[in-house]
């Protein structure tokens, strides 16, 4: 392959390792062996001609603008496999989030973007955008329906805002939209198990798509939301179904 | 006179001696010689008749002297010690004489591993001194080496080979000294390249008295290409070629080489024909026979002087 | 000292072809120095004559022993009860030992083993040189201890050839030129008019069969 | 004290992703160990595990419990791995009959050892072994057949994918608990892995005085590095006892030896089974019994170990029982058991040289192991003729000398000072010669270690207690001009001074320390632009004028090593470049710098430098031998183009420095060499005895090797070297009189021809012609009895005693007669 | 109530387990993974669990994580995901349980995507199927041998 060489050498200039090194205060990014066992044992090695690896060398070459151009860091799930087995312990999947976030946000990819966005309208923070009364609306009427047709659950209960509930249950903002049965099963198991849970009316959601867009402080303002709910409704456990 | 010889002759009234060289062929076919020596004709003062030259099986040289005098040529007859013993060498030498040939050029001759019978006996009975020596003794006190009588002895006029440029240079006068001490009248020199070797050479044989003592006739090969030069200097054993001259041979234009080569020659035998000391030049054209006129013309030496 | 070469393998073998019982005589002196017909050379051609025999189906009897010098008659005389019932003598000494043998056992084929090479010295182990061509009139007094029939490819008496090279002769650059040492050396010793005189031709006494009795010696009745 | 606790093997049952104690075959490289060997599970054939098939393909899997910071915590590097998985690679190819797909998957290969590179070499281009520059992350198991299927990118990235029949773990070393808490009772200092702290100039003393340590629990190493800690341990405990030495030694009876001059022989012969080694596939009941039946036997006897310490007393029962005046003992070498038969033989009464082996086992079982009928019939033929030998064999006398119990070092660098200081301090003089005007060799040019420790203010320490101390006579700018003598007392003639004063000087051994020297480099224009430089200049040019002007440094490595002309690994360079990057760095953290490599080799300890290095920023850049880098001299400084080995691009480096890692060479010995006949290998560093098991030792007694002149090595390596020469000459010089082997060639001289091809062919100079008695002798002492004299003699008068031409050609007798 | 897997023994329907990044490796690890199959062998038959190799903490993520679903690069989504097919399709088992929102909608793209066919399930679907307290609407993400399987289980029923 005929590429131009990496330039390299001359006087230090700032590169992206000495940012990533900032937010990072461990700064380990340098210690690559380049063993490959990241790499070795990444789904997304090979997607969009890179791998985890390589990615990293280049940022220890400073080859700050190939890497963002470079679309491979949305090809990363952040799943931490590399980091398991890396002898440094080199936390490469922080490394793809600070560099995601380089990026200028209308230029990440637009479907987690709108989803993020989505969330940010409503106070339930679905990614979806259900509003409140329209969450409220399905789940009453799914337990209505159930409780009709099946009778051994006709004292079975979704209850919304209760107060002082031991479990806070999240939802998937999808399904009460599209498949609203889903919902039931788990109901009839806390039915049985006897369970003392309630939703929340605001901040139900599970999903977070803030995190994986990058957006730190939409991503905090889900968080404390989810939290804040669950205080306020003063229950001691937060369940998470995601 | 010594023996009567052209090349004698032309030498003895102080003329400027230019003489050639003729190779036998491998085969008995006469025409041979007598093409090469249609060239040679009217141009040189003597021809060299060499003697299985570089070891390879060839026409004997007595033989193939005949011819040329047959076709009018003076043979200058080669004679080297490596192929026979002294019975041979001097029944050969009456036998040549016999028949009209009147100068020889004693050698030692090139080692037979060389040639096309390296399996073959070297018999070198005497050596190139004591082959001077021994004609010299045959003409001038009419003896054989064994010491018995010569009916009629044979009246040569002897030649030998002398090289200038071998190590140690200190020595070679000294060799030429004792091949005139053994006889030998007139010399003629390997190829000669480094000029100013030779110049020194020629100066301690003069300081010496020695070129009062016999004619020495510088010897001279045109270098065909840029080929032979560095073959000449790499391969052949006591060649002595200059850088200079390959060098001028290599800025030669295109096609020109040859002619280059030519010049150069000239060029040297205009200078050896001013040099004290030196009574002729020996053109050593081999193979290359039809080129003989035309470098004797543009060396100056023609037309040949009749004596 | 004379210095030997063992003939290849396939040469003895068919010298010896025909002969079922044969004796290998080896010789205690120049042969055992330069390696080629000592005690250890002998056994090593019986054991490989004996094997190469074996395998072509044609075994051969063989036995070896080695004598002080197959050159005198005395130490000739231990051989003379062994050699009854061989069909035929390998002898592994010099040129001349085989000869004095094959005079003393007319009656018995008696074959040479080894090619005589030449007089010569000791360079290393199993490394010689040649060094005297024993020309029977020796100059090594004027040409500076260098021998010019050894050691000039022409056995030159006057000097050089034209072939000299830069101290090599014409034959190969490895080969030293005999009159560019004995220069050297002569000119080291101030004796260069050693070899400014003419040498007359040589009187070859080497062509004939010579004989030798030292003065004050005759040769026995 | 000495303390060598040794290591551990790291556990990998830990490590999910690799599935040992899950996959049956998956081991660890401890666990194909014994697989590999006779005396382990498969008794020496290679079958993997689960179902005792051969395997078809091997893949070991390198730095598993080593260089790891992550799932491990052991952050150096185990420094003996990459070498034993060549060689167990080399040896399953030898034990598997078919091919077998032999794959490394490693970082680096650290082949840094003296011959180790031409080892890894010979693996890789002779055998195939296949290296791949690659980490398997995960293996996983084909449930049907118990094959191992492993993923991996290689070095372009690609992905690959292959299935083997066996993987191995190269696991590291650990430090055993019990060792730490060893080293807590004894209140000595651990480091932050657990091996005991110990400094680069005092390399095997722990943090409290009077207690040593050696081997692994030191630093992790290999064994030649651990035999050679183990004689610097005991030199530097010896020195505290000198003054005690000899005191309560116990004396070995030995009973008067018994006449068996005229008695017809009486020969006992004992066959092993050497546990299943032969008996697995001989019949050695049908040995024993043929032997039985041989002339002159008159006992036959076969053991499950003959070489085991019951056996001998049934030995010694037999010889006295039986009235036996041979011995034939059909086992294995004896090259490991012969001398213990003959000590058996001798505490009987008997000559120990009425002794004879058949290897009926190397020679035999080992290679016949598929038929069984031939290899018993083979071994029927070993014995047969070993029974032939053994009845012409002769009672030999050993002849005693004394020893002069002095040593002589060459060689005045660290290695040479530490060795004299040493026997110094064991009480024997010492005369130490320098060639130079002035002690401290190579050092003199070094700054301080990677660890950071001053080398100057250690070697003026070291030269001023050299010069000081009363046993140690020191010749500086002298030369050895002559040698002579033999172990015990050797005489060396020394010339001294520009006056060239000869002296002659007696002593009983020798310590070689003639060192080594940086390769002055031809390659990427040294010498043509003075930016280019060497490391050890680097080091000069940091010293005195810092690096507060360097923006960008190149480093190359293996400069004049690794390479067509010189194979070998010069050890020493990567930790070199790794500490000058380091200095550089230290001095000018905006400095940037380059290191091209090929192998980073920071073995043991120093790994966490290299991890320093990078933590610094320092990029290393691997090249491939075929490839190197490309230098080219600008007005404003030096380009580098090299490919980088991870985004597989060509990188070009603007620098105002190169510094090449110029491997080491050799000091120039040729003429000592020559003088005092020391044997060199290519390379021209000298030779030891044995690369494992005698590494200070030379193949001649009383000769020892240490430093640099051995082979490359660190300064913390050169001296505990030193110490152990030290202290095997302290073993050597310890006995006033030492006993010769009666292996030695004889002459006889009626019927030599002084032919002198013996004088000419003897490798050790010790036949001669007596040119007053006009003979040739042969010095029984200086004989070594390697009997090339007797082959090449032309007359056959000379003879190897014990292995005379009839005691040799009797056997070949006995075979040719068939027998059975 | 106690789960049974009385239901699955003759049927002999198996199963194997998504160990979502999110729970397994970056929050519990494989405590939580031991819990997950400890309560899938509950309810399913401990013979007719079927792991992934490898799983757990090592387990391969999906390919759904990160934001990739909906990062619109379906085809490298795919690419990525095939090792997890691989996975999937090695262990035969018609059904995977993930217990993650992102794995589900990725497993069942995969599932369409290679032609696998195998079915992915939340896991209480299953737990309440083996309680019989799963209703017909509730099996969507069944296949058709589960669609009509009707579990009695005394103490649901009583």
């Amino acid at each position: 392959m005929a590429e131009a060489a990496i330039k390299l050498g001359g006087k230090k200039k700032s590169i992206f390792m000495d940012k990533v090194k900032e937010i990072l205060p461990q700064g380990n990014l340098s210690l690559c062996l380049t063993c490959g066992l990241c790499s070795s044992g990444c789904p997304a090695t090979g997607l969009e001609s890179m791998d985890p690896r390589k990615f990293l060398r280049m940022v220890a070459l400073g080859m700050d603008d190939e890497i963002l151009a470079s679309d491979w860091p949305w090809c990363c799930t952040m799943c931490q496999r590399c980091v398991r087995v890396c002898p440094m312990q080199i936390d490469i999947p922080q490394l793809i989030f600070n560099i995601r976030k380089a990026r200028p946000r209308e230029d990440r990819p637009k479907g987690i973007r709108d989803s993020c966005d989505a969330a940010m309208k409503t106070e339930t923070l679905s990614a979806m955008g259900t509003s409140v009364e329209d969450f409220i609306f399905v789940v009453e009427d799914v337990l209505e329906e159930y409780q009709e047709s099946q009778p051994e659950f006709a004292d079975m209960q979704a209850p919304i805002d209760k107060k002082g509930a031991e479990f806070f249950l999240n939802q998937n903002s999808r399904e009460p939209v599209t498949e609203p049965d889903e919902m039931v099963p788990l109901w009839k198991i806390l039915h049985l198990a006897g369970a003392d849970w309630t939703y929340g009316s605001k901040a139900w959601t599970g999903e977070n798509y803030c995190l994986f867009i990058a957006d730190t402080d939409n991503w905090e303002k889900i968080t404390r939301a989810q939290a804040a709910m669950t205080t306020e409704l003063g229950c001691k456990t937060y369940l998470n179904t995601e | 006179m010594k023996a009567g010889s052209n090349l004698e002759k032309i030498l003895e009234a102080g003329h400027f001696a230019f003489t050639g060289e003729l190779g036998p062929p491998r085969g008995s076919n006469a025409d041979e010689v007598r093409e090469k020596a249609e060239f040679l004709k009217g141009n040189v003062d003597s021809v060299n008749i060499t003697d299985n030259q570089t070891a390879m099986v060839r026409m004997s040289s007595w033989a193939a002297s005949i011819i040329a005098i047959q076709a009018g040529l003076e043979p200058n007859y080669q004679m080297v010690c490596r192929d026979r013993n002294r019975l041979a060498m001097q029944s050969d030498i009456l036998g040549a004489y016999a028949l009209g040939v009147r100068n020889m050029l004693c050698l030692s001759g090139d080692h037979q591993q060389f040639g096309d019978h390296p399996q073959a006996l070297g018999v070198f009975d005497i050596d190139s001194m004591q082959l001077i020596n021994m004609a010299k003794t045959m003409r001038d006190e009419g003896k054989f080496l064994g010491g018995a009588d010569i009916e009629e002895p044979p009246k040569l006029f002897i030649g030998a080979a002398s090289n200038p440029f071998a190590e140690p240079f200190d020595w070679r006068v000294h060799r030429l000294a004792k091949k005139i001490s053994a006889g030998v009248d007139f010399i003629q020199t390997q190829c000669i390249y480094n000029m100013e070797k030779f110049r020194e050479f020629v100066k301690r044989a003069n300081d010496m008295g020695l070129l009062e003592k016999v004619y020495l006739l510088a010897g001279v090969t045109p270098m065909k290409s840029v080929g032979m030069a560095k073959y000449m200097k790499s391969k052949v054993p006591g060649m002595d070629v200059p850088d200079e001259i390959i060098k001028r041979l290599q800025g030669a234009e295109k096609g020109k080489v040859a002619d280059e080569g030519i010049k150069i020659a000239c060029e040297q035998i205009e200078e050896f024909k001013e040099l004290k000391g030196i009574a002729g030049v020996h053109l050593m054209a081999i193979e290359w026979e039809h080129m003989v006129p035309e470098i004797a013309e543009r060396a100056g030496v023609l037309p040949r002087p009749e004596v | 000292m004379i210095v030997a070469k063992r003939k290849p393998i396939d040469e003895i073998k068919d010298l010896l072809k025909d002969y079922k019982k044969v004796l290998n005589v080896g010789c205690g002196t120049c042969v055992a120095v330069c390696l080629t017909g000592g005690e250890k050379e002998v056994d090593v051609l019986c054991a490989e004559l004996d094997m190469a025999r074996k395998m072509d189906d044609n075994p051969v009897d063989i036995e070896g022993t080695t004598i002080e010098r197959q050159c005198d008659r005395e130490y000739l005389e231990a051989l003379d009860s062994k050699v009854e019932g061989y069909e035929a003598i390998l002898s592994m000494a010099c040129g001349a030992g085989i000869q004095f043998l094959a005079e003393r056992y007319p009656e018995i084929p008696v074959l040479p083993a080894v090619d005589t090479t030449f007089i010569g010295v000791n360079q290393g182990v199993g490394w010689y040189e040649e060094r005297c061509r024993s020309c029977s009139s020796c100059v090594l007094g004027m040409t500076g201890g260098v021998c010019p029939v050894t050691m000039c490819a022409k056995g030159l008496y006057n000097g050089p050839c034209g072939g000299t090279n830069d101290g090599s002769c014409e034959i190969k650059k490895e080969q030293p030129c005999a009159w560019y040492m004995i220069y050297e050396r002569l000119e080291k010793q101030g004796r260069l008019d050693c070899i400014i005189n003419f040498k007359p031709a040589q009187n070859w006494e080497n062509q004939v069969p010579r004989t030798l009795i030292q003065p004050g010696y005759e040769k026995p009745e | 004290m000495i303390l060598s606790p040794g290591t551990k093997p790291y556990d990998p049952s830990g490590l999910d992703n690799l599935g040992y104690g899950k996959y049956p075959n998956v081991v660890t490289s401890d666990g194909f160990e014994r697989i590999l060997s006779a005396g382990g599970p498969y008794f020496g054939h290679v079958m993997r595990p689960l179902d005792r098939e051969e395997p078809k393909s091997i893949a070991w899997l390198q730095c598993v419990g080593s260089r790891d910071t992550n799932t491990c915590g052991n952050g150096y590097c185990s420094s003996v791995c990459c070498m034993y998985a060549v060689k167990e690679a080399m040896i399953a190819k030898e034990h598997i009959h078919g091919d077998l797909d032999c794959v490394v998957f490693n970082m680096d290969m650290r082949t840094f050892g003296k011959d180790y590179e031409k080892y890894f070499l010979r693996a890789r281009d002779k055998e195939g072994v296949r290296f791949e520059k690659a980490r398997v992350h995960t293996i996983t198991e084909d449930t049907e057949t118990g094959d191992l299927n492993i993923k991996y990118a290689d070095e372009t990235g690609e992905m690959k994918e292959e299935t083997f029949s066996m993987v191995v773990l190269s696991v590291g070393m650990t430090i055993p608990d019990s060792a730490v808490e060893l080293a807590k009772k004894l209140g000595i200092d651990l480091n932050h892995y657990n091996f005991a702290k110990s400094d680069p100039f005092k390399p095997v003393e722990t943090s409290k005085s009077g207690i040593y340590t050696c081997g692994v629990f030191q630093g992790p190493k290999d064994i030649p590095g651990s035999v050679t800690e183990a004689s610097a341990a005991a030199c530097l405990a010896g020195a505290d006892l000198s003054e005690s030495r000899g005191i309560d030694t116990p004396v070995v009876e030995v009973p008067e030896q018994k006449d068996i001059a005229g008695d017809d022989p009486r020969i006992g012969v004992f066959v092993c089974n050497c546990g299943i080694n032969i008996g697995g596939v001989v019949d050695v009941p049908a040995v024993q019994e043929y032997a039985a039946t041989l002339p002159n036997v008159v006992f036959a006897d076969s053991n499950l170990f003959t070489c085991s310490q019951d056996t001998q007393e049934k030995i010694k029962e037999m010889i006295i029982d039986h009235n036996l005046n041979r011995v034939v003992v059909a086992s294995c070498s004896p090259k490991t058991h012969e001398a213990m038969f003959m000590e058996t033989l001798e505490a009987c009464g008997l000559n120990r040289y009425l002794f004879e082996m058949a290897n009926i086992r190397n020679q035999n079982s080992w290679i016949h192991s598929k038929t069984p009928e031939i290899a018993t019939k083979k071994a029927k033929d070993l014995v047969r003729m070993a029974v032939a030998r053994s009845t012409t064999l002769k009672p030999l006398n050993e002849k005693v000398i004394t020893v002069n119990q002095s040593a002589l070092v060459i060689g005045g660098g660290i290695a040479g000072m530490n060795s004299a200081l040493n026997l110094g301090k064991q009480g024997f003089e010492v005369v130490l010669v320098e060639k130079d005007d002035v002690l401290g060799g190579m050092s003199l040019n070094l700054h301080h270690t990677i660890e950071g420790n001053a080398v100057r203010p250690y070697i003026e320490q070291l030269i001023e207690e050299v010069n000081a101390h009363e046993k140690v006579e020191v010749l500086t700018g002298a030369k050895v001009s002559a040698f002579g003598g033999y172990k015990g007392n050797f005489t060396t003639e020394v010339i001294t001074g520009q006056d060239g004063e000869k002296r002659s000087i007696d002593h009983g051994a020798i310590v070689v320390a003639t060192g080594a020297k940086e390769y002055k480099p031809t390659e990427y224009l040294y010498g043509e632009d003075d930016r280019v430089v060497t490391q050890v200049e680097l080091g000069n040019i940091l010293e005195e004028k810092g690096a507060a002007d360097l923006d960008t440094v190149v480093m190359i490595q293996c400069v004049g090593s690794r390479n067509d002309e010189m194979q070998e690994c010069s050890r020493i360079c990567c930790q070199n470049a790794v500490k000058n990057a380091l200095h550089i760095k230290k001095l000018n953290p905006d400095a940037q710098v380059f290191v091209l490599y090929r192998d980073i080799r920071t073995y043991g300890l120093m790994e966490d430098f290299y991890k320093e290095a990078r933590e610094l920023g320092v990029i290393f850049m691997r090249f491939d031998k075929d490839a190197p880098p490309e230098v080219a001299a600008g007005k404003d400084g030096l380009s580098i183009s090299v490919k980088d080995h991870i985004m597989q691009q060509n990188v070009s480096i603007e620098a105002d420095m190169l510094v090449l890692s110029a491997g080491m060479r050799a000091e120039n010995t040729d003429e000592l060499s020559g003088v005092m006949k020391l044997n060199r290998n290519p390379e021209g560093y000298f030779m030891e005895a044995h690369v494992k098991l005698r590494p200070v030792d030379m193949p001649g007694e009383g000769i020892f090797l240490c430093g640099t002149a051995h082979a490359p090595k660190l300064i913390s390596e050169t001296i505990s070297q030193a110490q152990a020469a030290a202290s095997r000459a302290t073993t050597f010089l310890a006995n006033s009189e030492i006993k010769l082997s009666a292996i030695t060639a004889k002459v006889d001289v009626d019927h030599c021809v002084k032919c002198l091809t013996c004088v000419r062919s003897c490798p050790f100079q010790v036949p001669t012609f007596n040119t007053e008695e006009k003979v040739l002798e042969i010095d029984e002492a200086m004989c070594h009895g390697c009997g090339v004299c007797a082959c090449v003699c032309p007359r056959q008068t000379i003879q190897l005693s014990f292995y005379e031409d009839d005691q040799l050609s009797c056997k070949i007798d006995a075979l040719m007669a068939g027998g059975i | 109530m106690k789960p049974s897997s009385d239901w699955n023994k003759d049927l002999g329907i198996k199963f194997t387990m998504q160990d979502p990044c999110q729970i397994v490796r970056k929050s519990f690890g494989d405590p939580i993974a031991e819990d997950l199959r400890y309560a899938l062998k509950a309810v399913v038959g401990e013979e007719n669990f079927i792991d992934m190799q490898p799983n757990k903490s090592n387990n391969y993520c999906c390919g759904g994580g990160g934001g990739f679903l909906q990062s619109g690069m379906k085809e490298h989504r795919l690419t990525y995901g095939k090792i997890k097919d691989d996975q999937i399709q090695a262990t035969g088992a018609p059904y995977v349980v993930a217990g993650c929102h992102n794995c589900h909608a990725q497993i069942h793209e995969l599932s369409e995507h290679y032609g696998g066919h195998y079915k992915v399930i939340h896991f209480w679907t299953i737990l309440a199927l083996s309680l019989g307290v799963l209703g017909p609407n509730e099996r969507e993400y069944l296949g058709d041998d589960l669609k009509e399987v009707d579990v009695f289980h005394p103490e649901s029923a009583l």
